[in-house]
């Protein structure tokens, strides 16, 4: 479904990214994991179109994003959950909800993302940046639930969370693979990647370190968070 | 190290409500002198505007606050912070352009009252640089002192937070989340520092982490949906079956 | 009595002007974040297209009407695309300064052309008469141009709260990245909607040209006040710069009457009361600015 | 000195004349004055040596500035002007402020100072000074023109609007003196503010007062008077038998507003350019070199200029307190002043003014042709009479 | 506006003061030798150009200095500065018409008017931020311009009001060059009083107000009453500068307190470089002497002039001519100084300007 191929990104003079390639089959879970300023949001960006010093080949669903505008990857399906939460202030939840048309097959009717989330439905008439941290990153979830996008892209989803929302948002995620989505997810909690993915990418010093399967990181739990010194 | 015999902050019935949207619901809360009292919560559960009550950054719509007696209740929050309660901020929040020296510089002119002083030198600072080395060094910052805020590292920008609240001289310590997006490294380094600087001085405390809330708190608060749940020491706390409900989760409780 | 109702009825029509300008100030600042010092030279430009246009092409009023909104929509969207745009991600001060600038070169532009003297514009036949309003007689134009106003603001009100327009291009000025990376394409929206907001005022401008001088700083003392209309009504809500604008016609025309000496700074007056009482104003919500 | 024949008598500053010209030429007052008011001051000097071909006075030079209509700028310019460009007299300045900045230069410097342009009777009054002479016009001149005539024509109840600031003000006093005079009443007069654009209040108001006024005086001025004439013509109150008198108008307005705007309107003017044979002779020269026809303000600089000449000519020096006697008391007759005097107590320089009437649209022969003189008011009744005035000369 | 977009702006707004003037304190040879170069440039103006001007110039750059103060230090732009100037215009020249006061005084009456009318006004408006309060600041000058109008005993309204010829101490200074000698103390003074403020501990906690004014009232500062301080601070210098422009042409006008007026100083302030007091200096001298040249060239549309420069400059230009001077010199002394390496670390600062570059 995705396959980047040697894509090496930077700011200025400042190389980030170094011939990383992975790839993403359709119906997966698959985590990136990696330390503090590994490159996880920046590889994240490249593949929303929106960080512009990059080389190397994006393909989504057979096509080549290469010189795609943003607008239009997210339009086919890419639905991103960028790690600051990309709340409005100037936008009511509701709104939030409203301001990107589904790009996918099914859709969440409003209706079932205001059950999964009742607090939301609750603020559904306050600016965006009123809410509580935690309910940013509800919202920010549930936006792309909404928009039914085919590959979820979600760069820190339980940052801020407390623990049962946390579960809560592994339940989802579990639940949108069942429905045969796909999920990119950008993790620095090793214990909650290994609860919901099905294959990791180690992201190291720019390049992909290690690939490995869901029971190999149960095994190496401990070494993997010495590692990302987590 | 339980003291508790004086309250210092003593909160009656406070209530925020937001267009209609009760975030805080008639909360009384009692901070013991010399402890450390954590406030934990589900997400939008109103620790941090129950912080905002607290320092006077929002206006109660109903209620009172007491600090040692003393009626603060719709002070301010300069008028609060001079009365000895300092906060550091969920979301770091600092001048991006000024150096790590130069914001503990700024704390302590104000604490001294010289922020007024427009008809001498800025250098009439320079007498504070003993104390501002001292902070950061209590902090971990003494290599980063001439760093602007900017430059810093996710980690040390918390750490100055940290300085610049005990720059203030507080006698009261309000925390938002102080080791929220911090590596484990730094998460150890905190708990220590504030351990260390706990002495003498009452602190606040919001943590998701239930490691540092374990490592740290005297004393747990659980807010839920504005309202308190529970009250109690970590143990008491942890166990009870409507914080696991409402906050914790099953797979939490065999940690 | 009818002579107070009489008053307040010129108040409102003074009042539409107010609220035309404060309405498509309030649509740029709230979507755009944008203060656009240059909207009181865009209801010049408004009054001395109508002008241009009879005089050099015989375009009737109601043409006018129709082609000198669209086509100064057209010259604000080249200005947004040209100018505004790169500033999005900045401080609003710069725009603020950047229209100013535009307001200076465009005010001495046409002075460069017409000079500093009145135009003549008559007003439509259709309208040149007065018609009776039960309590007095008042001229058909002033009417029309009341009844305009109020059916414009409303549709303006409607279409930026009931469709997805206004929504979108809030969101697309807040954080542009953002937007595009939910599917939408910011470029297609905030350039009309700046556009759109021009228009409103060189609409203004043709209305204003009938009853008005048409010179060539007609707009440049208006804004001012305008200014002060938002401020009252609350920054970027635009439901309360139209009341406001209202609202200030109506206080402007009673103190005209009552208080001559205050009548010019009733405004600013009542400006500083609402700041006082309320610093967002009336209908401002506290935090959806700055 | 460029060697002229003067150098040798010595009597001429710098060997030369320099006829200074201060005036708006961008802004309000750019057509009514600005720089054809420089070409009119050309061809005074041209016609004063045709006429003088053995005068004492060498070298005539004409320079001018640009004031905006800023008091400031007015007041460095003016400066610059008597001190660099060795001006010995500055003429025109309109715009009452810069007028007024520009007479205490002058008197600071002992330099001439002759204005044409501007409206404020302070020039001749509590500001006046001993080298500063107020040529063309002044309110009481504009009130007392249109006041008083119009009244003794039979319009006797007044309702008079005026913009809140000081000319109105000024106008809306001498108006009300002058109709009182002539027999009139005032039956309201209601400041309106400044700049303004919506007159719908005073307009409505008009034919309900008690008793009901014959004509509405009005002191607006330049955008604010359109805005009146056009809601005055919206409210359809000539029909409801409320005509309208202008205080301060100007050809140059009738001109880019048309005349339908302004028909029957009543004012005062100082000058008009198709009054005689000579004006009209004259006129013809001036658009000959300029390409429109001559406001007021052009003619009374051309006059201006040459009295100022022939003061010099007189005295035989450009030495200013010289020609200040050669002009004080002074009478004449030329194509702007027709029994001219300059008044030795107050500087004012009277000459007859002339009621007019904007020409309905089918009377108009050609282009510029928009006043009809329906009378003229003689020297000695246009302007304050002396004993009233408040200069006390130093 | 988003946090982000604030931080960008400030940054740009920094990037002069802050960080360069660390760099260049390191060496204060250099500052002595500006200082005195400019001093020396002060003095020998008067015999450089036509005095009036010159004198011109230096009213106008203390205006301008005292918006930036302002704008450039506490983020705040006040487009109502006119108010402060006229006000004082006109108290200068009615206390010398008037009540005959020689000059000290008639300086001292008009620097206290402006200080007096900045208290209640600065009291409402710094209740703003941001566009809101140039918006209250201009509606607030506009109603001391319509006051100013309308008050005819007092300024004499649209006439103006003329004052008595200048002189001190029994010498007659209307003499545009002597009196240039004479009102350029006061100039000097206000600058230095400027430039205190800037250096002292008030003026870190403006620039910290500037950045992030909630933190700075976590720290324990009354932030409204420090927004006030500088208002006041800074309407009492345009009010110095105010007074003594009055007293040198013998005149006030309504010109004085016009939005216009206002507008001059800030585009004063945005081409000289906001945030740096000499920027405000430079931006006067060129601005004065173009509006001069331009008036004697016969060129009335100065509007184009001084409108294209603002388009100019707030597009391509924001740090303005002696922040983009600073910005240089800054570049130079770091590569100087620091590894190579180093310098890309905070790359952040490209990448944010890249989108706003043209
Ligand atoms: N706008 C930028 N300009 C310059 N450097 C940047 C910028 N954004 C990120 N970087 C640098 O690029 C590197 C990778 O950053 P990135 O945000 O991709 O890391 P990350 O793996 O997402 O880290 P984290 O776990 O902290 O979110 C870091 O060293 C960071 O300092
Ligand atoms: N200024 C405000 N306006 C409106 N609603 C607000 C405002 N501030 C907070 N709220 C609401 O109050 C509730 C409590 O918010 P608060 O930030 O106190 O939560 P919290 O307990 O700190 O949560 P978290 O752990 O996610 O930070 C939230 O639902 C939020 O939407
Ligand atoms: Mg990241
Ligand atoms: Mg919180």
């Amino acid at each position: 479904m995705l396959t980047i191929e040697s894509l090496s990104a930077g700011y200025g003079e400042a190389q980030v990214l170094r011939e990383v390639s992975l790839n993403v089959t359709e119906g997966e879970v698959v985590t990136l994991v990696g330390r503090n300023g590994a490159g996880k949001t920046t590889l994240l960006r490249c593949l929303m179109g929106l960080h512009r010093q990059q080389t190397g080949r994006i393909e989504f669903l057979g096509r080549d994003l290469g010189r795609i505008p943003t607008h239009h990857r997210a339009r086919s399906g890419l639905g991103w959950v960028p790690d600051d939460r990309g709340i409005y202030a100037t936008l009511s939840v509701t709104e939030h909800l409203t301001l990107a048309r589904p790009t996918g097959p099914d859709p969440w009717p409003l209706s079932r993302i205001y059950d999964t989330f009742p607090v939301l439905h609750e603020r559904r008439r306050f600016p965006g940046t009123r809410l509580s941290g935690g309910e940013q990153q509800m919202l920010a979830m549930a936006r792309v639930l909404r928009m039914g996008a085919r590959m979820l892209v979600c760069d820190e989803p339980t940052e801020g969370l407390a623990p049962l929302l946390v579960q809560r948002i592994g339940d989802i995620i579990r639940d949108v693979k069942a429905h045969g989505h796909t999920v990119l997810l950008v993790e620095q909690n090793v214990h909650f990647a290994a609860s919901v993915a099905d294959r990791h990418y180690l992201l190291a010093e720019g390049g992909i370190a290690e690939e490995l399967d869901n029971t190999e990181v149960r095994r190496r739990e401990s070494e993997l968070l010495a590692y990302l010194g987590i | 190290m339980e003291t508790g015999d004086t309250t210092v902050i003593r909160a009656r019935g406070l209530v925020k409500d937001f267009h209609g949207f009760r975030a805080v619901d008639r909360v009384d809360l009692d901070v013991a002198e010399g402890t450390v009292h954590a406030l934990v919560g589900p997400n939008g559960a109103g620790k941090t505007t129950l912080f905002n009550l607290l320092s006077g950054f929002v206006p109660p719509s109903a209620g009172c606050i007491l600090l040692s007696e003393r009626d603060i209740t719709r002070l301010p929050p300069e008028r609060i912070a001079r009365l000895g309660v300092a906060r550091s901020f969920q979301i770091t929040n600092l001048f991006p352009m000024l150096t790590a020296r130069e914001h503990v510089e700024l704390a302590l002119a104000g604490h001294a009252g010289q922020g007024s002083i427009f008809w001498r030198s800025d250098r009439l600072l320079a007498r504070h640089a003993e104390r501002t080395a001292e902070l950061l060094a209590a902090v971990g910052l003494e290599g980063s002192a001439a760093d602007p805020a900017d430059t810093l590292a996710y980690g040390q920008k918390r750490a100055l937070e940290l300085a610049l609240a005990l720059a203030l001289e507080p006698t009261v310590l309000l925390l938002d989340e102080p080791t929220a997006g911090m590596g484990a490294e730094d998460v150890d380094r905190t708990v220590d520092l504030i351990g260390r600087v706990r002495a003498g001085r009452t602190v606040v405390l919001v943590e998701h982490n239930m490691n540092v809330v374990a490592r740290l708190a005297d004393r747990v608060t659980v807010l839920q949906q504005g309202q308190v749940l529970v009250e109690g020491s970590y143990a008491t706390v942890r166990d009870d079956p409507r914080v696991v409900a409402a906050y914790l989760g099953e797979s939490h409780a065999d940690h | 009595m009818v002579n107070v109702i009489q008053q307040l009825f010129n108040g409102l029509v003074g009042g539409g002007f107010l609220a035309l300008l404060a309405l498509g100030l309030a649509v740029i600042f709230g979507m755009l974040r944008v203060v656009n010092f240059a909207h009181g030279a865009f209801y010049m430009l408004g009054a001395f297209g109508a002008y241009l246009l009879l005089t050099e092409a015989g375009v009737n009023f109601w043409l006018a009407l129709l082609v000198v909104p669209a086509a100064l929509a057209v010259v604000g969207m080249a200005l947004e695309r040209a100018f505004v745009h790169r500033l999005t991600q900045l401080d609003p001060l710069y725009n603020f300064l950047l229209t100013f600038g535009i307001t200076l070169i465009l005010q001495d532009l046409i002075k460069v052309r017409y000079g500093n003297q009145s135009q003549p514009y008559s007003r439509p036949a259709l309208l040149d008469g007065s018609v009776n309003l039960g309590l007095f007689q008042y001229p058909s134009y002033q009417v029309f141009v009341l009844g305009f106003a109020i059916v414009l603001c409303l549709l303006v009100w409607l279409l930026l709260t009931r469709t997805r327009v206004g929504m979108i291009v809030r969101a697309a000025t807040e954080r542009p990245e953002l937007t595009r990376s939910l599917g939408v394409d910011v470029g297609r929206w905030v350039t009309p909607v700046f556009g759109f907001g021009i228009g409103l005022a060189a609409l203004a401008g043709v209305l204003a040209a009938p009853m008005r001088a048409v010179h060539p700083m007609m707009g440049s003392d208006l804004i001012i006040t305008v200014f002060a209309v938002v401020v009252i009504g609350g920054l970027g809500s635009i439901f309360g710069s139209v009341v406001a604008g209202f609202g200030i016609g109506m206080a402007q025309a009673v103190g005209n009457l009552y208080v001559p000496a205050l009548s010019q700074t009733l405004v600013f007056i009542l400006m500083a009361v609402v700041l006082l009482w309320r610093p967002t104003g009336l209908f401002g919500r506290e935090g959806v600015l700055t | 000195g460029q060697g002229g024949p003067s150098d040798d008598g010595g009597e001429i500053s710098n060997g030369k004349v320099v006829l200074g010209l201060i005036n708006d030429q961008s802004d309000v007052y750019a057509e009514l004055s600005g720089e054809n008011s420089v070409e009119a001051v050309r061809m005074a000097v041209e016609d004063f040596q045709e006429d003088n071909p053995d005068s004492a006075i060498g070298e005539i030079e004409v320079v001018d500035a640009d004031h905006q209509n800023k008091p400031d700028v007015a007041n460095s310019k003016a400066a610059e002007l008597y001190d660099q460009r060795q001006a010995d007299v500055i003429l025109d300045v309109p715009t009452s402020s810069a007028a007024l900045a520009v007479a205490n230069v002058a008197n600071q410097k002992q330099k001439i100072h002759m204005n044409v342009t501007a409206a404020t009777t302070e020039l001749t009054g509590e500001s006046c000074n001993k080298y500063t002479f107020d040529y063309a016009y002044d309110t009481y001149m504009l009130a007392h023109g249109t006041g008083t005539t119009v009244t003794e024509k039979g319009a006797e109840n007044w309702y008079i609007v005026y913009p809140d600031y000081a000319f109105g003000q000024d106008m809306e006093s001498s108006f009300s003196t002058a109709i009182e005079e002539a027999g009139g009443q005032v039956v309201e007069s209601d400041p309106t503010p400044f700049p303004n654009d919506n007159f719908s209040t005073f307009l409505v108001k008009a034919p309900d007062l008690d008793p009901a006024p014959d004509v509405i005086g009005t002191m607006q001025a330049g955008g604010d008077l359109v805005n009146l004439v056009k809601q005055y013509n919206e409210f359809n109150l000539a029909d409801k038998g409320v005509d309208l008198a202008v205080g301060l108008m100007f050809i140059t307005d009738i001109h880019s507003l048309g005349v339908e705007a302004f028909s029957g309107v009543t004012f005062t003017d100082a000058w008009y350019w198709d009054y005689d044979e000579t004006n009209r002779r004259w006129a013809d020269e001036f658009q000959e070199r300029t390409g429109t026809r001559p406001s007021f303000a052009h003619a009374g600089n051309y006059s201006a200029a040459l009295q100022y000449l022939e003061a010099v000519e007189r005295a035989g020096t450009d030495d200013s307190d010289a020609v200040v006697a050669e002009l004080e008391g002074y009478e004449f007759d030329d194509v702007f002043a027709r029994n001219g005097k300059i008044r030795a107590e107050d500087h004012r320089v009277v000459h007859d003014a002339y009621l007019a009437r904007v020409k309905e649209p089918d009377e108009v022969s050609e282009e510029w042709d928009y006043e009809e003189i329906v009378s003229t008011i003689p020297a000695d009744e246009a302007f304050a009479p002396v004993e009233d005035t408040e200069c006390e000369m130093g | 506006m988003s946090v982000r977009a604030a931080s960008t702006a400030l940054r740009e707004r920094m990037d002069g003061a802050g960080v360069t003037e660390r760099a260049m304190r390191a060496r204060p040879g250099v500052r002595w030798v500006l200082l005195a170069g400019g001093l020396l440039f002060a003095v020998a103006l008067p015999w450089l150009m036509y005095p009036p001007i010159a004198f011109d110039i230096a009213c106008f750059a203390l205006l301008a200095i005292a918006v930036d103060l302002l704008l450039g230090y506490t983020g705040l732009l006040s487009f109502g500065h006119a108010a402060f100037w006229g006000t004082a215009a006109y108290t200068a020249t009615v206390m010398g018409e008037r009540f005959g006061a020689p000059l000290p005084l008639a300086v001292l009456a008009a620097v206290l008017a402006a200080a007096l009318l900045a208290v209640p006004v600065g009291y409402l408006a710094v209740k703003c931020t941001g566009i809101y309060f140039a918006m209250v600041t201009l509606a607030f000058a506009q109603m001391i311009f319509f006051v100013a109008n309308q008050w005819r005993t007092v300024t004499g309204g649209e006439n103006g009001l003329v004052g008595p010829p200048p002189e001190l101490f029994g010498i007659d200074l209307s003499d545009p060059f002597l009196f240039y000698y004479a009102g350029l103390p006061f100039i000097l003074a206000g600058i230095a009083l400027a430039w205190r403020v800037v250096h002292s501990p008030f003026g870190r906690v403006m620039v910290a107000i500037r950045d992030n004014p909630s933190r700075v009232q976590a720290l324990g500062y009354p932030v409204h009453r420090y927004k006030l301080g500088v208002f006041v601070i800074s309407a009492t210098l345009a009010g110095l500068a105010g007074g003594l422009f009055a007293i040198s042409h013998g005149f006030a006008s309504l010109q004085e307190v016009y939005w216009t007026t206002s507008g001059k100083a800030v585009m004063i302030v945005v081409l000289g470089g906001m945030g740096t007091l000499w920027g405000s200096v430079v931006g006067s001298y060129l601005v004065v002497q173009l509006e001069y040249f331009l008036s004697g060239a016969g060129f009335g549309e100065i509007g184009l002039v001084t409108g294209s420069i603002f388009v100019v400059v707030v597009l391509l230009f924001r740090r303005g001519i002696w922040g983009s001077a600073q910005h240089l010199l800054r570049e130079r002394v770091q590569r100087s100084r620091v590894p190579a390496e180093r310098r890309s670390r905070p790359g952040r600062d490209d990448a944010e300007q890249e989108g706003s570059a043209p």
